[in-house]
């Protein structure tokens, strides 16, 4: 093998438009870490993509059972892609448990590979299968290469004296290896990262390599497969990209946020799946001057934030629903006392604890009323894992212009899924710009901004500026206590005013698919993609659709009353009971129809066109 | 760490523009007096002081204190504290509560504050009574307090506050009176001095609901009975003629005794250092003993991290072996490809 | 004066339909006492009355100051009557900071009557008058009687060597000799009730009664008044009558709601205005073997209810708003077990802290939206004080029957506001039944009821029925843990369908006014006495409303789509930005208009004639 | 106050039919196993035993139990269990939780239901880490722990939850650790015994984010000179062969003899009814001195009244001098009046 790998193969190579590839096995098989390479390398090769990790709900499950079943879903593609796709072509499993859980998926007619050497009577007994799948007709219909991985990777070994249970473990690169010249993927960054993340030890470099030359040469030599494939570069907006998961850009777009703003980023929050990667991320960023503070709890995290606003930094809590819910107290006060504050919450399965490691959008009617009175606030939501970033800056931007808190919704389906990311120069960012207190006037903590209703930002160490802000209603010109009842009303109706107005920022909402068509899709979130790619589907299968997808659910923009108003019928996705909905049959009298999943699994595709196309064809 | 104001101060320069709501008569009077008068000695810039408050009566201070100020929500005011002293270390931030407001809704935040030990000051007005909620029975309540929530008598036993703060690890706990202004003074003085958080529990009358609770400790006619004034390194006496004294048994439980039937060596020397004069002052309760009041735990320096300058140490040595932070380094620190 | 009091007066007599007076004083004056007594002496004229207190936020503001002022209305009547009045006819004042506070309520034309020795400089100073106000020209237009009540106190008592503060403090009940007098009201019993009141000082009980026969004397005697006034017996359901506040009855009821469903009442709660005296009245009634729990906090209550109904008490736990925002997290908790629990929210001011001594309706949305997921509960709403006690049995009905958390929202209003109520005879009132769990089948703890959906109710301490329940997701049979997608959306499912299904027991809905109007006022909670008699009065005045009032806000009656689509125009009035209206347009999708006030206090009924009107006309 | 089952009960009928959740050699196996055999040990009836937990890998316990049981939500299992025992004073009520579910977010319903006493069982399962969230740093981590979410190292001062409890007025304290199956039982049998609130803290290994935590304690090689074994009663002496003792100083600090150098009795001896020994005790920290296993703090009776037991009593007592409450006599209690 030696130098000159790696070669380009020699057997002939079928293109394929779009690939979906699913690598599964046991939590010790490293499937998160082959599937993530794999992505990286199809990226490199030009393609566009979309992944999707599916972790167990329990940390370390037993080996070889059901619950302990890890996975990695990826899309690649030469057009432009949206959503790690449906149901895999392709699926690797490295265990029979791995297999019971994911063979439901794999479309009919698609291709299973399988490491032979780990369908052990124990193994399969613990995946609950009485005999062999391979014998019991299941696995009829599907391309299946049932390869002795464990013991070719051992033979690879054979010569270097390692412990059998290290051998055992390089065996996910033998999957890649195979994998990888399956796709014609380029090989030399695999090698490079090979090299340096097994840097430590030298042996486990020379054994991962090996390893995966030898699936890659098993593919190229063995009679087993006939051809391979080559999925085609898409045309991709030229420049430098990096496949960021939601959480990540999540945590990025609030340094950079606060950055542009020329101020501290405070991040007060407590963990909770799916949302403890922004506080981890953000713990990491101290030469950036960012502070965590990991609270005691949920109100002390957003408490810590609001403090911290108070004194001049950007203030920011992160959480899930249940954390969130305990917060709605103190954002009613950050509401009243009208300081920045960014509030996240990564969505995912409820009610209760729910199904904690899920995804589902079933927080939005809490973020815009889950409050004890009049107490608006800003909401926005991120549509695609990168989209995270550019939405957290917006949110800090916001949270800074307007005073007041605003709600991001992520959910687990983001926080977790990676998609490609153009990398933004930091210095082309635009600056993030809180007015400052112009001395002409008498200072009163209240006095507002004309365009924006904004009270003035003034922090502790200000000379001659002291004051005192707090929860009770306080008059509108003097920003004293007060209880008199028409000053009371006119608070609750600038407060609402000032969050209606922001609305003025906005620019006119984008529509996707046909824009005269006869029904309006309305989503908001993570289905943006899906949602998509399901009318552009459905668009070219003949049918007439449009796609809406409000980035900021409060205020919404300003126009879509008159966008609604134009199409004969109006869906309105969500993985909820219908709640985005509600506010749009409620503010525009529309009368728009739910769409609604609620298994804490995102929308398919082709599952959206067949449920899109039903309310069509039943309201006829 | 606070920045001293350029010039003198008085108590007036401390006093707001807003009128002040408690009832006539009501302890927090005097306390805010004497808050005000010690912020003009310590020469703490009006600017460069932040009042927290969560909500009872006493959390109605910060309106009344010429400073920046946050009347916040029950119980959280440690929180809002914390975000302010670790964003802003500069800033000589008070914390202001109640029996009610630090150890009923807000005791998880209390206690967490005290672990951490930022460089705050807590000062908790203890009527041992929800005053502004019209008299319901506090965590310091006694047991067997007729409350209106406890009509046949409160069944709780109640917390000492120092024994709590002192289980979470303060390093920092003093107990003075609002009447006492002399004594007050100079626990808010020991409390600003403090490096960490200093934690004072002012026994505090509220006239309307719970009248005369520390009338023993505080009236004239018996409060040389009944408190026992601590000072570090000095024996612990107490009385009209310091006639009785604190002698420890062999098993470190505390006795009274009257001062002429011992040898002066074995009385009881208070020691603020050693944690388990503090164990012994915070647990001293019940009739048969005075009320020890003053500081009675005071620890600070090596073994006593301030949280804050913990935060930004971190932040320093991190920039110190990484460089500040470059965000297009960071946006390139995954895996990259180019697209042409 | 002797034993022939009370007389009758010689006076003439002229006789009114209804009265509405308020006294009015420093929070030292006793105006509660006073109001409160005069209440008792009209119900005993067999008049209709509703009666309104209005304490200061400030515990004991200083005396004299306009923050000090504490108040006391009544509305008295000989035909049936639903609010407390808008604007006094009679206004009596104890000292000028009462008159500064209250003239500009009182009706033009009213009468004023004035303790003129308390109209000191110093007083005056303190109530920010300038000058006396019956030299400013400002009590022009009102019929005036500027009494020396001090003095005229003091001469009763001169032989009697109180001290001077004691005799000030009887100068109440000149005012209410008088007012008693003036209103020919029967006095027997108030002397009965001065006799027990004050019966461990018996100095005090003659001091007393000679104050309040001095009042009515000076009435009778002097020339200041030229004639009396009576109010006539308004037609009322024959029976024993008390005078009820809405949180006593609300606490009442939840204890008989709790025996009627043989159950022990465990109230887990926290102080807060204004719902406090719930808890304060339950802690009260420990020989029904209620418990009472004061929390460390409100999380720490509605967990402790939560658990007592799982040991088979009725749970309840009682706050307001900002308290009930921190219960959020719990209350989902409930949803996910299915056990009863009652949640009592007495509304008042917000966002945040707020307005902590006012009434409003802006926790609505909280109810319905405030909890991560779909969390769906029961929301029920009484409509009067005395009402709150039968909403209160209502709730811990549904709660039991339906296993399921329910919302109670009350408000200030209704909280502090006073009504006659009709004593209802315990053993008459229906019981309430949990069903037991039969022992047909095999147990299993979600296995549901087919009517209700109901899951059994089953207690530790019950032999061979161990089970365990918790917040995660949970298999539609078996009750275990389940992450399994479709159960997740058929279990999201089947918890919305059993609270939807609670509208099955409603009766038809009631339509008051004219059945065949052209507008139709929809209302919810404490309005209801406003719309009332707002639709009355207009509809007198030929205009035609008619009016619905929805008892359960979820799920909403089932007849009340139709009945909305049966009007021209749906109006709905409530105190906050408009939180039903939207519920009504989403479900409906009817043009429902909403009349918003948020100002602390209730809507005056003249007031929402005229914006009724307004809106009517306007939307010609 | 437990109501015993009829028949002898053995191990496995406390074994409920889920599948258990645990990694691979968490240290939550043996405790789960020396549980469900004290409770037959105890002959608890299963069906009279309440297990409530709020949330982390320690609060699935409940699942596995075959009795009632209640996993409720994070941090609040106190609160819940306050509801059940109080409504029903007959149940065996034991609430599991970790050391961030009953430390950090549930710390408050930790410290009141501790200094209301009432009758139930606390077990801590200390790991010093998150678990479930997948290894963040939790209020009993040591200061500069790196974890997750503390890459530089925890700042955090960490409670002793034994301190804290003490501070909080617990009547029964007692620590021990997961591997020492015969001490974990008698601590079982000890708490259950115990009239009030018993609060247990195991210490636990989390093998896959904080392995080896306990090691010095729990390895057969260093465990002799790394715990100090309490009993009631006797010398503190510790080591292989006991060479190694405890003594108080005379200002009542604790310091590490040998044995062989001082006056057996100058020994402190172990006494749990002693508050400043149970201070000692749980204040006991860092390399020079043992781990303290076993009760640090026992005390029932007379001034350690049961929260739930006054709850009854004063119903009992209002019963006896108003009669059974009559509804009727109710409604009529304010002023009435009668319309014909
Ligand atoms: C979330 C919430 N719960 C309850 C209340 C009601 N409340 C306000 S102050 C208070 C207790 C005050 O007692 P304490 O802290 O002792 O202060 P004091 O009035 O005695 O000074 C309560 C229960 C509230 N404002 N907010
Ligand atoms: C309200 C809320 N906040 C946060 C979480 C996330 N969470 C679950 S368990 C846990 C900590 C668990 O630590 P510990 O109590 O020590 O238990 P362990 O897993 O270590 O046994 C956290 C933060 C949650 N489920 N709910
Ligand atoms: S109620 Fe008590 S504590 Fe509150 S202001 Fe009045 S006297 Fe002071
Ligand atoms: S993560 Fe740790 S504590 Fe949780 S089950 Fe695994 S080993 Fe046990
Ligand atoms: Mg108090
Ligand atoms: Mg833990």
């Amino acid at each position: 093998m030696g130098e000159a790998f790696p070669l380009a193969s020699n057997k002939p190579v079928e293109v394929l438009e779009k690939v979906v590839i699913r690598f599964a096995g046991d939590s010790g098989d490293g499937m998160q870490l082959t599937g993530t390479q794999f992505s990286n390398e199809s990226a490199l090769a030009g393609n566009d993509i979309a992944t999707l990790p599916d972790y167990p709900a329990e940390i370390r499950a037993p080996a070889g059972t059901l619950a302990g079943v890890s996975g990695f879903q990826l899309n690649f593609s030469s057009t432009s892609l949206l959503t790690p796709g449906e149901r895999p072509d392709v699926l690797v499993v490295m265990n029979p448990a791995a297999l019971k859980v994911n063979l439901p998926h794999l479309r009919e007619g698609g291709t299973l590979i399988m490491d032979a050497d780990a369908f052990t009577k124990g193994n399969l007994r613990k995946a609950g299968y009485a005999q062999h799948p391979s014998e019991s007709g299941e696995l009829d219909g599907y391309t299946v290469f049932d390869l002795a991985m464990t013991k070719m990777t051992a033979r690879a070994l054979a010569d270097m004296d390692l412990p059998k249970k290290s051998v055992v473990r390089c065996k996910n690169f033998f999957a890649l290896g195979l994998c990888s010249w399956m796709f014609s993927r380029p090989t030399e960054q695999t090698l490079a990262w090979i090299a340096s993340k097994f840097a430590k030890s030298p042996q486990l470099v020379e054994a991962n390599t090996r390893v995966f030359k030898a699936g890659w040469n098993y593919g190229e030599t063995t009679d087993a497969f006939a051809n391979c494939y080559t999925v085609e570069k898409a045309k991709i907006e030229p420049g430098l990209y990096s496949s960021i998961t939601g959480n990540k850009a999540l945590a990025w777009g609030l340094a950079t946020g606060a950055a542009k703003a020329g101020r501290q980023l405070f991040l007060g929050s407590y963990p909770i799946t799916p949302a403890t990667e922004i506080l981890q991320d953000l713990a990491a960023m101290k030469e950036f001057g960012v502070i965590t503070v990991q609270a005691e709890d949920e109100i002390a995290g957003v408490g810590s934030a609001l403090g911290a606003s108070f004194a001049g930094a950007i203030g920011v809590t992160t959480s899930s629903g249940p954390g969130v819910a305990l917060k709605a107290e103190t954002i009613g006060l950050a509401v009243m006392v009208e300081l920045p504050l960014v509030v996240v919450n990564v969505q995912r399965g409820g009610p209760s604890t729910g199904l904690p490691t899920k995804t589902e959008q079933a927080d939005l009617l809490q973020a815009l009323y889950g409050r004890n009175g009049e107490s608006p606030v800003a909401i926005i939501a991120p549509r695609t894992p990168a989209d995270c970033f550019d939405a957290a800056i917006e949110a800090v931007r916001v949270a800074t212009k307007y005073m007041t808190p605003v709600i991001l919704l992520s959910d687990g389906y983001l926080a977790n899924g990676a998609q490609p990311w153009k990398l933004p120069k930091f210095s082309e960012l635009p600056d993030i710009e809180a007015k400052p207190w112009k001395q002409q006037v008498a200072f009163q903590p209240y006095l507002r901004d004309e365009d924006t209703l904004a009270r003035p930002w003034v922090s502790p160490g200000t000379p001659n500026l002291t004051h005192r802000v707090g929860g009770i209603e306080k008059d509108y010109n003097s920003g004293d206590i007060s209880y008199d009842p028409l000053n009371h009303e006119r608070m609750v109706h600038v407060r609402a005013s000032k969050i209606e107005g922001i609305s003025a920022d906005f620019a006119p909402c984008e529509i996707e698919g046909l824009q005269s068509a006869e029904v309006l899709v309305v989503g908001w979130g993570s289905t943006y993609g899906a949602i998509s790619e399901a009318v552009r589907a459905l668009n070219s299968q003949g049918y007439s659709f449009a796609h809406v997808h409000p980035r900021w659910l409060n205020p919404l923009p300003r126009d879509l009353g008159e966008i609604l108003r134009r199409f004969d019928k109006v869906i309105v996705p969500e993985m909820n009971m219908g709640q985005l909905v509600r506010v749009v049959r409620d503010q525009y009298l529309v009368d728009a129809i739910p769409l609604t999943k609620i298994q804490g699994q995102p929308f398919g595709v082709s599952e959206l066109c067949d449920r899109l196309r039903g309310i069509v064809e039943e309201n006829k | 760490m606070s920045i001293a104001a350029s010039s003198a101060l008085s108590r007036k320069d401390f006093v707001s523009d807003q009128d002040v709501r408690w009832c006539p008569g009501c302890g927090d009077y005097a306390i805010l007096a004497q808050v005000q008068k010690v912020m003009a000695e310590l020469g703490i810039a009006r600017e460069n002081a932040v009042f927290v408050s969560g909500i009872g009566c006493s959390s109605r201070f910060p309106y009344y204190m010429n400073t920046y100020g946050f009347h916040s929500i029950h119980g959280r005011a440690p929180a809002l504290a914390s975000g302010i002293k670790v964003a802003r270390p500069e800033l000589s931030v008070w914390i202001i509560t109640g029996d009610g407001d630090a150890l009923s809704i807000g005791g998880n935040h209390f206690v967490h504050i005290l672990r951490r030990n930022l460089d705050v000051n807590i000062l908790l007005f203890n009527n041992e009574i929800y005053g502004l909620t019209k008299g319901q029975y506090s965590p310091t309540s006694k047991r067997g307090h007729k409350t209106k929530t406890s009509p046949m008598g409160s069944l709780d036993s109640p917390f000492s506050p120092a024994a709590l703060a002192l289980g979470a690890g303060a390093t920092f706990i003093a107990r003075t009176v609002d009447v006492e202004t002399q004594h007050l003074q100079s626990m808010l003085h020991r409390a600003a001095a403090h490096k960490g958080t200093s934690f004072v529990e002012i026994l505090q009358n509220c006239v309307v609901f719970n009248d005369g609770a520390f009338a023993d400790v505080s009236d004239r006619g018996t409060k040389a009975e009944r408190q026992l004034l601590l000072e570090q390194g000095k024996p612990m006496l107490f009385g009209r003629d310091s006639e009785w004294g604190i002698r420890l048994r062999a098993d470190a439980t505390p006795e009274v005794v009257a001062v002429k039937d011992v040898k002066p060596s074995e009385i009881a020397v208070h020691d603020e250092t050693n944690p388990f004069m503090a164990h012994l002052m915070s647990h001293m309760e019940g009739s048969q003993f005075p009320v020890p009041m003053g500081v009675l735990r005071a620890v600070e320096g090596e073994g006593y991290p301030v949280y804050e300058e913990g935060v930004h140490r971190q932040i320093h040595e991190a920039r110190e072996s990484k460089g500040p932070g470059d965000f297009d380094a960071l946006y390139r620190s995954g895996d990259t490809w180019q697209v042409e």
